[in-house]
């Protein structure tokens, strides 16, 4: 008998291979500004991804992922323009100092709920509010201008079907790493420590040390992302950092359904490439996404990954499928 | 800084905090009443900012006056998005999340409905007070500044009154407090949350047409105020009433003392590690506190 | 019999109400104890000061020789103190295997490392600690449940996956907050038996009971608790017979005929 | 005066009522007993419309409820005392009582009931100004009842009312619901604990995985060795807690 | 259903973006239509239709008509860098026209580099965003470092005696550069900043730099903000008693409007105001504007309005769409336009300077008459 987690149904498996295709050859039909916003969603799925290791998995909301992206693509970009470091070298720098100012949180990780969401969104404006004024480090509202292209070793990355590639196997990378996390003896700490804290710590587990752990490790991704994003747009300025990207990160994660990594992927394809679709109705195109938002909200299910799951599930019992057993084998919520 | 001066920031702030304070009361009771953290809190204060100001144009009536009808409109309103909104929602028995990224969606929706309506522009308030401030000895104190600290506080004081002292006071804090024992007293809890939101409105609308008199009305006036008056509530003990007031009063005063006295620049940055410390010390806010002392 | 427990003057307060005061009480190892009481009398929140969920406000709490008052919860439940809760708390939207091997935390080492690396010790230890909860489940006769969510098993498999997820981590003292409540006569038969049968395996018992069936065919002792105090302390038949406790808790006979005559 | 008809009640996939058919009559008390998760709890909140039915029909004299809102069962007559109290805990008590009366109209009729509820529960008077967390698990009980009272109802149903109190406590709450039989109230009450219900019940039901599974007289079956092997402890006379049922 | 979704929004937006090739030349004008600075793009979006319309009457440019792509950048850099890139390489346009804030409007001249494409950015006053060596990079209105040495002369000569001068200013790229070029210009001029406060965009309340301004014993007040903010100051000034002059770096109708009577009195350098619009063409603007769009025109108007019109030159100058070829033309090119003679410089910034405006009986008026 296996963990049911590690399970897939057909399903799933199904749909991730056609996701992986399409992915895979998605830069063979797009055009150059086609390419440029798929590959921002793609760089903010690995954030989503990261929000929800700890949404979804641990049950912390954080309303500081944009101040972890911030310091990551700061980190990143700094390190580019000024000391002229090599790629590989900011962008692990900026996982690692993401990391490290993930770090000075841990205390207030013992907050519940919305009132942790309101202490990380403080964290944000502090956060927001250094880039923004500490001008000698980060160019402050001016903005930081010149950042190179990503490129590993000696080969350039010039085509932006190159990037393109970097950042699916850095949000592969990412998902994997979530996806053994919430598996197994760790993951299963995490999900007991979001569904019964008390009975959690009754059973030996260090809520206080899980809790750093995961969310150091998101802060690390996220960071990772953050000099994705630094690298792919070339300019950053203090206002992408903002307490609102922080709400539209959590957007993303319950938009894809909260509890799934494969979810957090499409919310963030979703919240990002929905408005360019909708450009078509200029001034109104915002409206008729928060409308879309509230009907996707209205149907009832856990996000885009829960609309799935249930369809699947109806599909199924069609084919006369046992339903109780894709129930089970869905991720813990 | 001068005693005269101090007590002149200490107006200014009490105003602004008595803004956070009706707007952060309206965030509490429907947290309170249906768990639900409405992010769209912001744009019922733009909505009532907007409609007292619509209300002028119409019919030039005097502040207090235009105040009211402001603050009702923005209730009636509240109660509309509810029932079409919220309410349908809820009778689908979505979970709690949906209703929450809901509300982030109907303030995205205000925001850009507002913007379409009442254009892009900041739009001028009338002159409702003497621009020049009152010189009582040494202070000097815009009129229109005490004008807010009256109304907010009178209009929490109503609250007050009608939460304890009204039997449709008590139903609405039974509904907060129990709903399903509530519904078993008779209570329609339809009507109920609906009331709940109708006053949340209320606060809200009142909120924004002092903000609007005190500053201007602009389609995304909201955000703001609506972010900080959730950090207020927050501050106080999500839920509870006499915490949010106390809430915005302290996070208004925090605000305006740290930018005369610490820094303009860092000055939202202050009041949120002042929150962080605050809520390390008390993780549920003044609210906890005062639940604990007891 | 050596202590395996050993509480003395344990306070508890809450701003000024008092839950429990000056409570003193020594568990015998293998012993299972009895603490009964009216609602509001402060079992609750004497499991908890045990258990680490609480910090007492004064006296102290000796475990196996070490004094604990301090500790975490986690750091209490690693040295063997298991417990389960008054209002069921599981994990609902997991399995009831995994259920389980959450308790059987302690029992593994695998961490956030072994997890991303993929390391086969990890692996390993996963497949034991799987064996271990399925045996474990077995024992409490909820195998055949196994693959099913914990929020949909009735309210008696519940009790008893609670009790299942706290034997998983091989605990010396087992806390258990009124097992009892809510079962019926026939399932109240069988808790009644699986207390004995960890008792027999030589596991230290302190068992929060309002039914008095089940205090009465397991404990040695019974300590009887009213407004936060000690009210009496003794075997069974002594505690029965004890007229400040029939005052207090148990009532006195005759009720069908009383209430008839009421009638 | 209440006819439950064929009752079918599912939460989704899962059936909680299958075919529930009973009645009670003007003046009556009559106990449902059952173990956890028979469906009594359920019955009460679909009698008084929180849960939707699927099958069968409820009346109450001779009005069908079914399908009516809460407000409008309560204003029939009907009040529900819920299992576990839920009494406003940041409510004082008098406020409590308020809120029960709240589809009265007349505030002289809800002073006058009031001090009628004062006069039955003399604590609940002396605890007028507390909050109602404040209250002990009995005064939260005799309060609970007490609210429910200020509705003026015909017919009260109580869920569990012994939930969690004292053995003692108990006796008090028992003879409270005697008191109000005196006085002419009719009530339906759910019990695990049947040895308290068949004492003051008329008439009872025990009722399994959602069915019915058969009634008698109270005093019947008191005696019925299938009542008394699965919920009263095998031992029809023996008095609460004083002898282990178990001598294994 | 992953890529379902996918499929489904490219193919809304490549249906809706893609745009047959015409005969005609597209301009890609971009902006903030939405968010907090959408009240700019609204004047941008009325100056570009009002200069498009002009040209396609007179038969537009090489024999073809001018055709408008809009984007909304929603006055965020990031997305200002997706829409040029979308103009450039989707739309095919031969002008990129925008952006408004400076940060959205560099953001996107790194797409213009990459691209190849040239830009005119229509308000964005930053220096930066011409002295960063790239060549693609013109600007129709006249940078901060102007406003900011136009305004520092006039107080210097208004106000000999006031040596002492404080200035708040708003956080960001435009206050910023505001404060740094004032400074620099002021100094040489003998004149000591004593305070200097800056306040966070959407900030409303600044009693609290005004009180540390009036504690200081500053003679001027010299401010720089948009004119929503502006209004406020200008406001709580007056309130709090702090009676000095008052001068400010941006100012639009608007601004008097929101101001009331706490504007009177208040001098500001602009690019362009209805009593200084002197030209024919300048005054033709403020006509069309108010009859088509019922509004006073103000200098976003103006800029977008040159710099169709320079777009249309350079290309008539260049004899084709090449963009190279128009990029060189916009280097020579020189037009007679709303602000009068209007040519870069070798940055790529306009040659004229500022007029100064001050509020005289609630009006603009031109404060150097």
């Amino acid at each position: 008998m296996s963990e049911p987690v590690a399970r897939v149904s057909p399903f799933a498996i199904a749909a991730l291979l056609a996701g992986l295709l399409a992915l895979l050859t998605l830069p063979l039909f797009l055009g150059k500004y086609h390419l440029h916003i798929v590959s921002s969603a793609m760089i903010f799925s690995i954030a989503a991804v990261a929000l929800q290791l700890l949404l979804g998995f641990t049950g912390l909301l954080s309303l500081g992922q944009a101040a972890f992206l911030g310091v990551g693509a700061y980190t990143s970009g700094l390190l580019a323009t000024g000391l002229k470091l090599p790629f590989e070298l900011t962008i692990v720098a900026a996982g690692l100092l993401s990391g490290l100012s993930s770090l000075i949180l841990v205390p207030i990780l013992r907050l519940k709920g919305t009132y942790l969401g309101v202490a990380t969104l403080g964290f944000t404006i502090i956060v927001h509010l250094v880039i923004l004024n500490e001008e000698w480090l980060t160019h402050g509202s001016l903005g930081l201008m010149g950042i190179p292209r990503p490129s590993i070793g000696p080969w350039l990355l010039r085509s932006p079907a190159a990037a393109y590639y970097l950042y699916l196997s850095i949000l592969g990378a990412a998902c994997f790493v979530a996806y053994r996390l919430v598996i197994g003896r760790f993951g299963r700490a995490l999900s007991a420590i979001m569904l019964n804290e008390d009975a959690a710590q009754a059973s030996g587990i260090n809520v206080t040390l899980y809790k750093a752990q995961a969310f150091v490790v998101s802060a690390v991704i996220t960071g990772i992302a953050g000099a994705l994003y630094a690298h792919h747009t070339q300019y950053l300025n203090p206002n992408d950092f903002s307490l609102w990207r922080s709400i539209e990160i959590l957007l993303m994660v319950s938009v894809g359904g909260i509890g799934s990594i494969g979810g957090a992927v499409i919310g963030a394809f979703v919240v990002m490439l929905l408005p360019e679709a909708l450009r078509f109705a200029a001034e109104y195109r915002m409206l008729i996404f928060a409308l879309l938002l509230i009907v996707l909200m209205g149907l009832g299910q856990n996000g885009i990954a829960g609309l799935c799951v249930s369809a699947a599930r109806a599909v199924s019992r069609r084919a006369s499928f046992d339903p109780g057993r894709l129930e089970r084998r869905e991720l813990a919520e | 800084m001068t005693i005269a001066e101090m007590v002149e920031l200490l107006v200014g702030g009490l105003a602004i905090g008595c803004i956070y304070s009706l707007i952060a009361l309206g965030l509490s009771i429907i947290i309170r009443a249906t768990g639900v953290l409405n992010f769209a809190q912001g744009e019922v204060v733009m909505l009532g900012a907007m409609f007292g100001l619509a209300t002028y144009r119409l019919v030039p009536l005097p502040f207090p006056a235009l105040f009211v009808a402001g603050a009702l409109f923005a209730g009636v309103m509240a109660v509309i998005i509810e029932l079409l909104i919220y309410r349908t929602l809820r009778v689908r028995r979505v979970p709690m999340v949906n209703i929450v990224i809901s509300t982030i969606a109907m303030s995205i929706l205000l925001q850009n409905g507002a913007q379409l309506v009442w254009g892009s522009e900041p739009i001028a308030y009338p002159r409702l007070f003497a621009l020049e401030g009152l010189q009582l000895g040494p202070v000097r104190v815009a009129p229109q500044l005490v004008w807010i600290v009256v109304l907010a506080l009178g209009m929490m004081l109503a609250l007050q009154l009608f939460l304890r002292f009204t039997r449709a006071g008590l139903s609405v804090q039974a509904v907060a407090q129990d709903p399903e024992a509530a519904q078993l007293m008779g209570i329609n809890l339809t009507r109920a949350v609906a009331s709940t939101y109708g006053i949340a409105g209320i606060l809200g609308g009142a909120a924004g047409v002092l903000l609007g008199s005190m500053f201007y009305a602009s389609f995304n006036m909201g955000f703001l105020p609506g972010i900080k008056a959730f950090v207020a509530a927050t501050l106080g003990g999500l839920g509870s009433i006499g915490g949010a007031m106390l809430g915005g009063i302290v996070f208004g005063l925090i605000e305006t003392f740290t930018a005369t006295s610490i820094s303009t620049a860092y000055k939202d940055a202050v009041g949120m590690v002042l929150l962080i410390v605050i809520l390390l010390v008390l993780p549920q806010g003044f609210a906890g506190a005062m639940r604990r002392g007891r | 019999m050596s202590a395996l427990l050993q509480i003395s003057g344990l306070a508890k307060r809450f701003g000024g109400l008092v839950a429990t005061d000056n409570i003193s009480m020594t568990v015998a190892h293998g012993q299972v104890r009895g603490v009964i009481g009216p609602n509001g009398a402060g079992k609750t929140t004497l499991l908890s000061l045990i258990g680490g969920t609480m910090q007492p406000s004064e006296g102290s709490i000796v475990f196996d020789g070490l004094e604990v008052s301090a500790s975490p919860t986690h750091r209490r439940a690693a040295m063997g103190i298991g417990r389960t809760f008054q209002n069921i708390k599981l994990f609902d939207s997991m399995s009831v295997l995994r259920n389980v091997m959450v308790g059987s935390h302690l029992r593994g080492r695998a961490g956030i490392w072994g997890a991303m690396l993929c390391l086969p010790s990890a692996a390993a230890e996963e497949r034991r600690l799987r064996d271990e909860a399925l045996a474990a489940l077995q024992t409490v006769g909820l195998l055949a449940l196994a693959e099913v969510e914990a929020g949909s098993l009735s309210y008696g498999q519940k009790r008893l996956l609670e009790i299942a997820r706290a034997m998983a981590s091989t605990p010396q003292l087992l806390l258990l907050d009124e097992p009892a409540a809510g079962l019926n006569p026939t399932e109240a038969v069988a808790l009644t038996q699986l207390i004995k049968r960890i008792s027999e395996s030589g596991v230290t018992i302190i068992l929060v009971e309002h039914h008095m069936d089940v205090i009465m065919s397991t404990c040695s002792q019974i300590s009887v608790l009213n407004y936060g105090k000690l009210l009496a302390e003794g075997s069974p038949s002594e505690v029965q017979n004890n007229e400040q406790v029939v005052e207090a808790y148990l009532g006195r006979p005759g009720l069908e005929e009383r209430l008839a005559a009421y009638a | 005066m209440l006819e439950v008809e064929d009752l079918t009640v599912a939460y989704g996939e899962i059936v909680a009522l299958r075919g529930v058919s009973f009645s009670v009559k003007r003046g009556e008390i009559v106990t449902l007993i059952g173990g956890n998760g028979a469906g009594k709890s359920t019955l009460l909140r679909t009698i008084s419309g929180m849960t939707t039915i699927k099958r069968g029909s409820i009346s109450f004299e001779g009005t069908t409820t079914s399908g009516a809102p809460v407000d409008r069962v309560v204003s029939m007559g009907i009040a529900h005392v819920p299992e576990g109290r839920r009494v406003f805990p940041k409510l004082a008590v008098e406020d409590n009582l308020i809120v029960g009366a709240h589809l009265i109209a007349s505030k002289a009729q809800i002073r006058s009931d009031i001090e009628g509820i004062y006069d039955t529960f003399p604590r609940l008077k002396e605890r007028r100004r507390q909050l109602a967390e404040s209250l002990s698990g009995g005064e939260q009980q005799m309060l609970a009842i007490g609210r429910a009272m200020m509705s003026r109802p015909k017919l009260l149903l109580l869920d569990e009312p012994s939930l969690g109190l004292a053995p003692i406590i108990v006796e008090d709450v028992a003879r409270t619901i005697l008191s109000l039989r005196k006085r002419g109230m009719t009530i339906l009450l759910v019990e695990q604990n049947a040895r308290v219900a068949l004492a003051i019940a008329d008439r009872g039901y025990v009722i399994e995985n959602g069915r019915i599974v058969f009634s008698n007289d109270a005093s019947a079956l008191r005696r019925d060795p299938r009542v008394v092997e699965s919920y009263l402890g095998g031992r029809a006379s023996a008095d609460m807690g004083r002898i282990p049922a178990v001598a294994s | 259903m992953k890529l379902r979704n996918l499929a489904i929004a490219l193919g809304l937006s490549a249906a809706f973006a893609v745009t047959p090739a015409s005969a005609q030349i597209k301009l890609g004008v971009f902006g903030p239509f939405t968010g907090d600075a959408a009240a700019y793009g609204q004047s941008q979006k009325e100056g570009v239709e009002i200069a498009v319309k002009e040209v396609n009457a007179a038969g537009g440019v090489l024999g073809k008509k001018f055709e408008i792509v809009y984007a909304d950048d929603a006055g965020k850099p990031e997305q200002a860098a997706a829409v040029a890139l979308r103009l450039a390489n989707q739309d095919e346009v031969t002008v990129l026209l925008g952006s408004i804030s400076s940060g959205a409007s560099l953001a996107a001249s790194q797409i213009a580099a990459q691209t190849e494409t040239p830009q005119i950015v229509i308000t964005s006053t930053a220096q930066r965003i011409t002295t960063q060596g790239n060549p693609w990079v013109f600007r129709s209105t006249i940078p901060d470092t102007a406003f900011a040495e136009s305004l520092a002369a006039f107080v210097a000569k208004k106000y000999p005696n006031k040596k002492k001068y404080a200035f708040i200013y708003v956080n960001d790229d435009f206050g910023k550069g505001g404060f740094e070029k004032f400074n620099a210009k002021a100094k040489t001029l003998g004149m000591t900043l004593v305070a200097d406060e800056k306040y966070a965009r959407g900030d409303l309340d600044f009693t609290g730099q005004l009180t540390r301004i009036r504690s200081s014993g500053a003679e001027v007040l010299i401010e720089w903000s948009r004119y929503a903010e502006q209004a406020l100051i200008s406001k709580q000034k007056k309130q709090m008693g702090l009676n000095i002059p008052l001068l400010a770096g941006d100012g639009t109708p608007k601004y008097l409007e929101l101001a009331g009577d706490a504007a009177e009195g208040v001098v500001y350098p602009t690019d362009f105001a209805i009593p200084t619009a002197k030209t024919a063409i300048g005054m033709a603007l403020v006509k069309s504007v108010k009859d088509n769009y019922n509004r006073l025109a103000d200098y976003t108007h103006a800029q977008a309005y040159d710099a169709v019109k320079l777009a249309a030159a350079a290309i008539t100058k260049a004899g084709s769409t090449d963009k190279a070829k128009v990029r060189d033309a916009l280097k020579t090119v020189e037009i007679n336009g709303a602000r009068g003679v209007f040519k870069f410089d070798a940055k790529g910034d306009p040659t004229h300077s500022a007029a100064m405006i001050v509020v005289k009986g609630g009006k603009e008026a031109d404060a150097n008459e």
